[in-house]
């Protein structure tokens, strides 16, 4: 096998996340980025993993990286094709998701997320996408990873809007809210970005795991708009293996259009 | 397709394209701007670049939506500059913005489809989004199990849904992505269904559980093959990813959309001269090999 | 089968064997029979010939439906004797009845495989039934337009659906009358799937729109061929109304019932023998000729 | 043409509610003598029909007289066959269905139908199937059409049990309150039995329209639980075609198993 160029941060954060999906059964994909860790993830860490598409479609068996969330060839070779109202009724709210993938354009200390402004609503500065099934996914998937690079303006102390409840203002009141109002999930459990590997703690606030390979404490701390909280001695992040890169860089993302 | 929309749409209307992804009827939004519809409300999950173009034509005063973007490549432009106060031109006003999520677009029609005066779901909990849409509220439940969130219904003066096929009194049949277009259909008081192939009622009849829309509730079916590029059509061609990359750079500027709209929406005369445009060998690429269904038996009972 | 309903069938367990006239798992009632489950509260919209013989065995002690009757022919006797005080049984206890229409039943189990607390509809209103069934309520609209009635969600302990083919995993396949399968098997917190035909995955992959549950919630998938009769199976076998006829003289009997119920239940280990007693003749003169589907096209994207 | 035996009571029945569906476009079909009834329009004075079975069927086209409400012959050749959530939630309730055709043990002078017991509920006289789709078809079909044998025992002052609301106590509180919450339909519209047809009138009470030839007004007043409205002259139901009773006999139901 030929010299592989070293992992980039985009690779190393998509290794990452592929990896955290070990073992899981049931995975409710996003578009771009969270869409090529999950394919990564079914070819390697969980091959059982049945991947579910908010555009209708349970056990997906894409021949090509689909380049849209509703790409025909997540139909084609498909386990089940259904309508949206199936896939978010029966599925999604009926409690089958084990994972959901999200990420946003701003994320506080509790995983609460913001897709939807930046600025204020009725003027806002950036009009993002919006919810589209992210409301629903972080409260009914039964735990939700997020993927998305970090940087000042992504990782905040306040949102400029939630349009995803993470877990709210703390671990204690998010649990007995998700229980009283019968949420079918638990909220975030992993942030994987570009620099680094987050979990919650007890509280429910973000907490350090692991730095990627070339990243530093610095750099992961500056790039923060909190004190993030970080273990006495933090772990490096595992390199990718030679053939997790060479499945995103020859099958997964061949044009490198998303890594 | 232009007799459709001029008896079927008129201004002011809600006007529901659905299609998630798979078969959105660009030919028929085309045909809006081209008879120049004004102050359309423009329901839709995913507004895409049909209501992209459609706004920058001119035809909406406002979006009914739970996702707003270019799928897999990034932002509606032409949206964003009337949404954008500091991107607003001079003389634009802002479109009004009525926002929900997928769950929460698809009960809309679901409830207008059942006649029902709200649609229950498990989602808003503790999101902002009840507070900038004073229509998403809470609903006791009768069972002593508290309250959950609720949609109102979405009924569109006009749905139009695009498909494989059709038989001439428009019983409707679709494979692939389902979205909401049955939900949308009927939810609305008129639907307009577009398919690539008009079919006999045969073969409408030789497999029943295929059939999404009745031919009951379709008040027009037009005939319009690749009536749906750049999305595309299941078995039929693939999606013109190229085109909605394409689209980003255009829709960034004013002039550049202006252009595009004149070269290809108002210098066309219809959907037929779009195709010929571009010409066979371009959707000749764009068609995947066959991936057969196979068949099964419903038995011949007398 | 056998294993199926010792693994996933117990007593006092809530059971919906569902299909509306058509894929009633006849099977899987006989098994639950020939193990003696008791104290069964029995979900089906149609209670049908096959609760009729489950009650009459004495497996069950309550009954929630929406028609009780021999489609096409008349009473169901057996259950009728459980009804009616006059003609109880010495001994016999009045079976539990918890009512609905039919498309509360529905709204029942989707309602179950939604997670929701209830399902509203237009139904019931100036009606007896909410007066005999208290779990019929009415919920107020957060819209301001009055009241809608409502029923609660239904969770079976176990669904047991027939079908036409699934794959080894359990990925169920079915055309015709769906009834309310599919509603029924998600709501359901385990599911028995019975079919005619075990087929390759790829069988399924080929034409993922006629895939109705994944192989996701089912615990046990049965290979049954005529596991449905004496309903039917579309395409593969008619429904046998003649039994249906017959069936209403024998159960007016309480002896006969018995002398049937041993005949073709208990002194039979299995369904296969049930099939041999009838005899291959008997089933192929069931047979319809064939009515088939035609092909659609998916497209091989890659 | 061969001799024809003259036409029995339930064939006079079936022919007058065929004619009653004359120009109706669709029709939610019941079982026995409704299904005969329906399926002879479509071959007379109604060939646009669209037949719909509660079992989830749309444009139904059978080959033979489907023998109960789910036989397979409904579907073969139909040209929707759906779930029974679409076909009572998007058909039904969603205000498709023109004509709603029900039966009953029980009828009172407002058209009001039980279908459930006779006797006490806790402890009926008689067990009976129970509503099944009648309640909602009663409330949301635009037009309801009743087809029933008539006695005293069925043709009643005071329902046992109202499975099925007709026009409740009289037409005025009927509309306002249909109007009011909302219901889909205008209520019973026309009842068909073996002795006369009749329709109802301003108050929403049952009003005779025509007695069967062969019948006689004392025989329709002896067989009625209450004083039934009559206008100066009753007329005559029109006879039965040659043609309609060999539909019935050669084709519908040649086994005469229902009529």
């Amino acid at each position: 096998m030929s010299e592989q160029k070293p992992a980039s941060r985009n690779e190393l954060m998509v290794v990452a996340a592929a990896r955290a999906l070990e073992g899981k059964r049931v995975c409710f994909v996003g578009v771009g980025l969270p869409n090529i860790a999950v394919n990564l993830a079914k070819r390697t860490v969980a091959p059982q993993m049945e991947l579910v598409y908010e555009a209708g479609v349970f056990g997906a068996n894409p021949a090509r990286l689909p380049l849209s969330i509703g790409d025909p060839t997540i139909v084609t070779g498909s386990t089940a094709t259904v309508s949206m109202h199936d896939l978010f009724g029966l599925y999604l709210q009926g409690g089958r998701i084990d994972v959901g993938f999200l990420g946003g354009a701003q994320i506080d200390k509790y995983g609460n997320l913001n897709t939807t402004v930046i600025g204020d609503y009725a003027a806002p500065k950036t009009r993002l996408p919006g919810s589209g099934g992210a409301c629903e996914i972080a409260i009914n998937a039964k735990e939700i990873m997020v993927i998305m690079r970090q940087s000042t303006r992504s990782f905040v102390s306040t949102l400029d809007f939630r349009t995803s409840p993470g877990h709210l203002g703390g671990a204690a009141a998010s649990a007995t809210l998700r229980r009283e109002q019968g949420w079918g999930g638990s909220g975030p459990s992993v942030v994987v970005t570009d620099l680094a590997v987050y979990g919650f703690n007890s509280d429910g606030e973000m907490e350090l795991r692991s730095i990627h390979p070339g990243a530093t404490l610095d750099e992961v701390k500056s790039t923060i708009g909190w004190e993030i909280r970080t273990p006495a001695n933090v772990p490096e992040t595992p390199s990718p293996t030679a053939e997790e890169l060479r499945l995103i860089r020859e099958e997964l993302d061949p044009t490198g259009a998303y890594v | 397709m232009r007799d459709a929309i001029a008896a079927h749409v008129h201004d002011g209307d809600t006007v529901a394209i659905e299609g998630f992804t798979h078969c959105i009827s660009f030919a028929a939004g085309h045909e809006i701007i081209r008879q120049k519809r004004r102050d359309l409300t423009l329901a839709r999950m995913t507004p895409d670049l049909v209501y992209d173009q459609m706004v920058a034509a001119g035809c909406a005063k406002k979006l009914i939506f739970s996702w707003l973007g270019n799928p897999g490549v990034g932002s509606l432009h032409a949206i964003r500059r009337r949404t954008e106060p500091a991107a607003l031109a001079a003389g634009e006003t802002l479109l009004e913005m009525e926002e929900y999520s997928h769950h929460g677009m698809v009960g809309r029609y679901v409830a207008g489809a059942h006649r029902l005066p709200f649609y229950p779901l498990r989602s808003y909990s503790e999101s902002d989004l009840p507070k900038v849409n004073p229509l998403i509220r809470q609903v006791e439940s009768p069972y002593g199990d508290g309250k959950i969130w609720a949609v109102p219904p979405l009924n569109p003066d006009v749905a139009i849904i695009h498909a494989q096929r059709a038989d001439e009194e428009g019983n409707v049949q679709m494979w692939g992505l389902l979205g909401c277009q049955k939900e949308a259909a009927f939810a609305a008081k008129r639907v307009i269904a577009v398919v690539e192939e008009i079919v006999p009622t045969s073969v409408i009849r030789a497999d029943p559980n295929r059939t999404i829309v009745p031919g009951l509730i379709v008040n027009a079916v037009v005939h319009e093959p690749f009536g749906a590029h750049p999305s595309y059509v299941q078995g039929d061609y693939d999606r013109d990813n190229a085109f909605y990359r394409e689209w980003d750079t255009i829709s960034r500027d004013p002039a550049a959309t202006e252009a595009w709209l004149k070269e290809w929406v108002y210098d066309l005369r219809d959907r037929a001269a779009y195709v010929a445009k571009f010409g066979a060998a371009y959707f000749k690429g764009l068609t995947p090999p066959s991936a057969p269904s196979g068949v099964v038996d419903y038995g011949d009972y007398r």
